[in-house]
């Protein structure tokens, strides 16, 4: 193949030993898993205590659904590294959100 | 230019690997070569579309003449003395439904053309997963045993129809069906994971396998119809999954989702069925198109008009679909206003299905047409799929579906688009292939009766159904004449069953013609059609690794009568630009290796 | 028998149906013809002869341009059009006030309908009730409460244009005005099991001075044996 | 394949199409999105149920065990940790730093699934089952049929997780991963961190709201 060296080679690359580049290696400051460990710790206390705080319903759903989506949001991007990944990745996997949404929100208004 | 080089971490796929003659078993039966697989699910799915047709016929025998015994026994539980039974009728109509969507059309055009085509068109040597991919398959094999099992066990099967709405699919008094719809249920389930394996590969594949130079816009219309129904699968079969496995719980554990009785909404069944059924007849619908894209250019000598916007309409349909699943839900209690947005967004549906209407017409328009027999059910299925989406948008006028819900209006819109869109498009699909399936062409006479037969029968079976549906026929209707309103519709109906009858005779032919020339037809040729995608570039049939090299693609894949070759009206993708000015040579422009 | 058309419609609001159904079918017809008449004339004129080669042509912008808006127009004004009558047939709002009000019960395979008797309020002791035949005055707006008792069924009355689910566990009230006296076919069109087919009934519309009568007539009776009585009233079905 | 010398004038084909993320980790993430539309099914009819019938819901400590359950989140979470640190210790050829932070992931996954089926035994003994029949507990049957469906089937992954990294674990001490061939690993992660993921989710909305 004279067109160009690596033409084809991504239908095989997998094989390859990953020596040469990869997604986390220099590019990228290694994610501080235990930092975030901590956090995720923290908030599930965090969580725990304002379940317990006795606040009126409607702020203790807002609090605790903001608390779980900023903890998955830690676990999808770090220990997940999404934040690492090509763009393009990351809009495939946010993709069925908005249709998760349409889908709860559209059927609540029914009930 | 820099290449992506992505060094992935090993143990991963296997490259095409050239093993010295397989076992039989390992070739044929568990085999991970897509073509075969392909194949498997080919096989396997016309199996269930004369199963799905057989129903058909008995219902249609009811529907004809109600009460009557049929000619043959069915078992005294089913049908005493040959009558058959409302329960039965029920277990008829449910088991038609579900077998022509999930067992029939849905692995006909998924199942065996995403795998037969995708590597195919897009230069690949197989799928990115050849294992998962088998075993997609071999989870369709279980399911579609348990769905047939399903007729034979006490209660029989299941009846509450395709769309299966609580609490009549929940509880068995109500229904008198007992394991029958667990069974349904059940098979469903592992159809779906077999359905989301089989579509995370063809993503998988089609993001990351391409031959070189093949961009997203150079590629076929049937990958990127068949790209977007994977996604459509990928995210719209866990919602069934879900919803089964509720159903199956309320069912079996005494669970209450779906029962009011202790608190449940039966309403909620419907969301979620929908959520997921209207993308499901999108997915039925998408591959078909991207068939007939495919071919209508090929029989038109012509590039496919609008490429772009075809692609966009796909897309929109797929974004759109996933809005429009109240339109099955009119009448059922959802709140009017929610009705309201949701007679919007599907009206607004139809407009790309007009862009890809109009593009197939301006195709053929100044074409050169060849009439070979998927051309033939290519533009029937335009002509057809006309039809089945105007009557559509009657149902989507929400006050005009509070008539029309749930009567054969119904039944002739979805027979329209489903049989004159989706089968057609498979006829065409599977006529078009079959010489690079099997290496072997079908014969032509033949199939040209068929097509002829068909195209009548199906519109005579069909058409009279918007009658019955706007003279006020019910669906699901066992027996009609109790209703003094719709005893004069007999007479149609009997004219409806005897057509059908035809129909069904009709596709004795397509069948035998399907299966002596797989042993018995003429030779074909690499590329018989004269077509421009990369699967033409390789023998037929392909061997195993499809391409004794790596294509490597250089233009979009509908270049017909293009002048930069003047010498003949198609110009492959793989093949080298032709320099301006050099005398086009014959031994370039033969088909390689 | 005219298939064409749907049956003749009696009441108010389905005249308003039937001229969107006849829009739908003269928009849609249109495009029908315009489709297949010029997929034949393609098929003839373009047939393959011998030196013929097709146009290379890739595409046409402004084409693209007016087939999306064309339809984009089209279905809007058609979604316009039914959006009006669909609020008048089915928004709460829209439910005229001085309507007679009856309550519906579906069941497996049968249709009770109770009437409010003396007090003109559902719900009462001296409610009375009618299986499968459902007593009406036509030129009065009625409204039905809807209930299921067991699973999902549909009731449809084809030529009052009428078609509403009764769902167990939720309650519906639709409305409608019939425009004349006369008998009526009611039907089931959810399928609910076995005997969904033969879950029919019957709506019996009385002018306004008959059901009066009727009325009146029902209420002695009721008082004896409340509920139960009156079943085959009106004949039996 | 013959190259005319023509060819180094025409422009260039675009090589290799995809995007830079192999095909393994690729189909796990596709894979995950169904999973995603699992769950909101799931989880989704939890919530329209929940809304529809307040009643049948009473305030969660008074039925469940949100201690218990809290330091059961906080294992799974641990175990997120553990995993991640196999991950890194393959990037960097560590063998036995895979072997072990493995075997760890392994042994809180399955704790956390011991102390679930404990959970589950007490509730039982409650009057808090998944079916109608014999329902004594506070709230209506609706309760228990969504909790025990959302929890079950989380479990359920859970469960797969821990056989899948069992497997994992055995082909680890095969001698697999350590050399550079981490990819088995980092795809094994993503589904057990979705998992956590999941379950971060599930724990608020049907212990703590
Ligand atoms: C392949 C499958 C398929 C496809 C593609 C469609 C396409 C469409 N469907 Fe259909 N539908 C089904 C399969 C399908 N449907 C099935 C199986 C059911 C029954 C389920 C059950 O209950 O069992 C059903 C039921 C169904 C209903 C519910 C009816 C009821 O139960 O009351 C509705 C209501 O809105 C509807 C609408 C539409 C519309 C608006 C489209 C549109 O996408 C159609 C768009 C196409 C066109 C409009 C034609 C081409 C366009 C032009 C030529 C341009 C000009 C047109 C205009 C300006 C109008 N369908
Ligand atoms: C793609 C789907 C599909 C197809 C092809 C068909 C095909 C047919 N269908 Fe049906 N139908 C449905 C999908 C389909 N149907 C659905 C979803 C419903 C709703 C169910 C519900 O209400 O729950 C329905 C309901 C339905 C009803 C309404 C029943 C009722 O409401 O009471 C009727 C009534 O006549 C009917 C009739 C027919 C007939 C006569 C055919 C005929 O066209 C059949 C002709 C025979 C064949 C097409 C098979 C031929 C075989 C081959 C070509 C393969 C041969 C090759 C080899 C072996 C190599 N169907
Ligand atoms: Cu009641 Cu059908
Ligand atoms: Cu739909």
């Amino acid at each position: 193949m004279a067109i160009d060296p690596n033409v084809g080679a991504n239908l095989h690359s997998p094989d390859m030993p990953a020596d040469a580049t990869h997604e986390l290696g220099a590019a990228h400051p290694k994610p501080r898993y235990m930092f975030i460990f901590g956090v995720l710790a923290v908030l599930t206390m965090a969580e725990v205590g304002v379940a317990y705080l006795g606040l009126p319903q409607r702020i203790l759903v807002i609090t605790l659904v903001f608390m779980a989506m900023w903890k998955a949001g830690l676990v999808a991007m770090y220990y997940m590294h999404l934040r690492f990944e090509p763009r393009n990745l990351i809009f495939l996997v946010i993709a069925p959100l908005p249709l998760a949404f349409v889908l709860v929100l559209a059927v609540l208004t029914e009930f | 230019m820099t290449t992506a080089v992505v060094t992935g971490p090993g143990g991963a796929v296997q490259h095409p690997v050239h093993h010295d003659e397989p076992s039989f078993v390992r070739k044929y039966i568990f085999s991970t070569d897509h073509k075969v697989i392909g194949i498997q699910f080919l096989f396997m799915s016309l199996l269930f579309l004369v199963i799905g047709g057989a129903l058909a016929m008995l219902m249609r025998y009811q529907l004809a003449w109600p009460g009557e015994p049929l000619p043959m026994g069915l078992g005294e539980t089913r049908a005493p003395g040959g009558i058959i039974l409302p329960e039965f009728y029920n277990s008829l109509v449910t088991m038609h439904g579900t077998i022509m969507v999930f067992f029939a059309i849905m692995p006909l055009l998924v199942g065996v053309f995403a795998n037969y085509l995708i590597p195919l068109q897009i230069g690949a040597p197989d799928m990115a997963f050849p294992r998962i991919n088998m075993l997609s398959f071999w989870l369709a094999v279980p399911a579609g045993i348990l769905i047939v099992a399903s007729f034979f066990v006490i209660g029989g099967a299941a009846g509450a129809g395709w769309t299966a709405y609580a609490p009549l699919s929940a509880v068995s008094e109500y229904s008198g069906v007992q394991a029958g719809q667990n069974l349904w249920n059940i098979s469903l389930i592992i159809l779906g994971f077999s359905s989301i394996l089989g579509a995370l590969n063809y993503i998988t594949t089609v993001i990351n396998m391409r031959a070189p130079g093949m961009t997203w816009f150079r590629m076929p219309l049937p990958v990127w119809a068949l790209f977007i129904t994977a996604i459509l699968i990928l995210l719209a079969v866990p919602v069934l999954t879900g919803a089964l496995i509720m159903l199956l719980f309320d069912n079996v554990l005494g669970t209450t989702f779906f029962l009011p009785a202790s608190g449940g909404e039966p309403l909620l069944w419907q969301h979620l069925f929908w959520f997921f059924g209207h993308p499901e007849v999108y997915i039925l619908i998408l591959p078909a198109m991207g068939f007939v894209s495919e071919i209508i250019a090929n029989g038109s000598r012509k590039p496919v008009f609008g490429y772009p916007a075809m692609v966009i309409a796909i897309a929109s349909i797929a974004i759109l679909g996933w809005l429009v699943w109240g339109h099955h839900m009119f009448q059922s209690g959802m709140n009017p206003m929610l009705g309201s947005i949701f007679m919007g967004t599907t009206m607004v549906i139809a407009v790309p299905s007009a862009i890809k209407v109009f593009n197939w017409l301006a195709t053929m328009w100044k074409g050169d047409l060849h009439f070979h027999v998927p051309m033939l059910h290519a533009i029937s299925f335009v002509a057809l799929f006309v039809v089945g989406g105007l009557s559509g948008v009657f149902l989507a006028s929400t006050p005009v579906d509070i008539y029309l819900h749930d009567t054969y209006f119904v039944v002739a819109h979805l027979h329209y688009v489903l049989f004159g869109g989706s089968l057609f498009g498979i006829f065409a699909a599977i006529t078009y292939w079959y010489p690079k399936m099997f290496g072997r062409m079908m014969n032509e006479t033949v199939n040209r009766i068929h097509w002829l037969l068909t195209f009548i029968g199906f519109n005579a079976v069909f058409f009279p159904m918007h009658m019955l549906g706007s003279a006020g026929m019910m669906r699901r209707l066992y027996d009609y004449t109790e209703y003094p309103h719709l005893e004069p519709l007999q007479e149609t109906n009997i004219f409806m069953t005897w057509a059908a009858f035809a129909l069904f005779a009709a596709q004795l032919l397509f069948a035998v013609n399907f299966i002596w020339c797989l042993f018995r037809g003429r030779r074909a040729d690499p590329n018989p059609w004269n077509a421009n995608s990369l699967e033409w570039t390789t023998p037929s049939p392909p061997p195993h690794g499809n391409f004794p090299a790596t294509p490597v693609v250089h233009r979009g894949p509908y270049e017909y009568s293009s002048p930069d070759v003047a010498d003949r009206d198609w110009y492959p993708q793989d093949e080298l630009p032709r320099v301006v000015g050099a005398p086009a040579h014959a031994a370039e422009t033969e088909v390689r290796r | 028998m005219n298939f064409w058309t749907l049956p003749e419609s009696f009441s108010t609001f389905g005249d308003d149906i039937d001229a969107i159904f006849l829009t739908i079918t003269w928009v849609t017809v249109a495009i029908f013809f315009i489709v297949e008449v010029a997929l034949v004339w393609f098929i003839v004129k373009y047939r393959h002869r011998e030196g013929q080669r097709a146009l290379h042509i890739h595409g046409s912008m402004r084409a693209e341009l007016i087939w999306t808006a064309v339809p984009f127009l089209i279905v809007m004004m058609i979604a316009v059009q039914s959006a009006g009558v669909w609020f008048d047939a089915r928004f709460p709002g829209r439910i005229p006030e001085n309507a007679y009000e009856i309550a519906v019960r579906a069941k497996q395979f049968e249709w009770t309908a109770t009437y409010p008797g003396a007090d003109d309020e559902l719900g009462t002791e001296d409610d009375f009730t009618s299986r499968n035949v459902i007593h009406l005055p036509a030129d009065t707006p009625v409204v039905v409460h809807l209930t299921a008792e067991d699973v999902i069924h549909s009731f449809f009355v084809p030529e009052l244009r009428v078609k509403q689910d009764a769902v167990p566990g939720m309650a519906q009230r639709i409305w409608f005005e019939m425009t004349e006296p006369g008998e009526y076919v009611l039907g089931c069109a959810e399928l609910c099991g076995l005997g969904h087919y033969r879950m029919k009934g019957r709506i019996m519309a009385y002018t306004n001075d008959d059901f009066m009568r009727w009325d009146l007539e029902q209420r002695r009776p009721a008082v004896a044996v409340a509920g139960t009585a009156s079943t085959e009233a009106g004949g039996a079905p | 394949m013959s190259t005319p010398a023509s060819l180094s004038m025409l422009p260039p084909v675009d090589a290799a199409p995809g995007i830079r993320v192999y095909n393994q980790k690729l189909g796990m993430w596709v894979f995950l999105l169904s999973e995603i539309m699992f769950f909101t099914s799931l989880i989704g009819s939890y919530i329209i149920l929940r809304s529809a019938h307040p009643e049948a819901y009473p305030t969660p400590g008074s039925v469940l065990n949100i201690p218990l359950t809290a330091f059961n989140t906080f294992v799974l979470i641990c175990s997120s940790v553990t995993m991640v640190k196999a991950f890194a210790a393959a990037e960097v050829r560590d063998a036995r730093g895979i072997r072990v932070w493995l075997l760890a992931t392994i042994g809180l996954g399955a704790f956390f699934l011991g102390v679930q089926a404990f959970e589950y035994w007490k509730l039982l003994g409650h009057g808090f089952g998944p079916s109608v029949a014999g329902y004594t507990a506070a709230g209506g049957p609706l309760y228990g049929s969504t909790f025990y469906t959302m929890t079950g089937f989380h479990g359920a992954h859970v469960f797969l997780g821990v056989v899948a990294l069992c497997f994992t674990l055995f082909r680890a001490t095969r001698g697999a991963y350590d050399h550079g061939d981490y990819g088995g690993i980092e795809v094994m992660g993503l589904y057990w961190h979705f998992v956590d993921l999941v379950w971060i989710i599930l724990f608020t909305i049907v212990y703590l709201m």
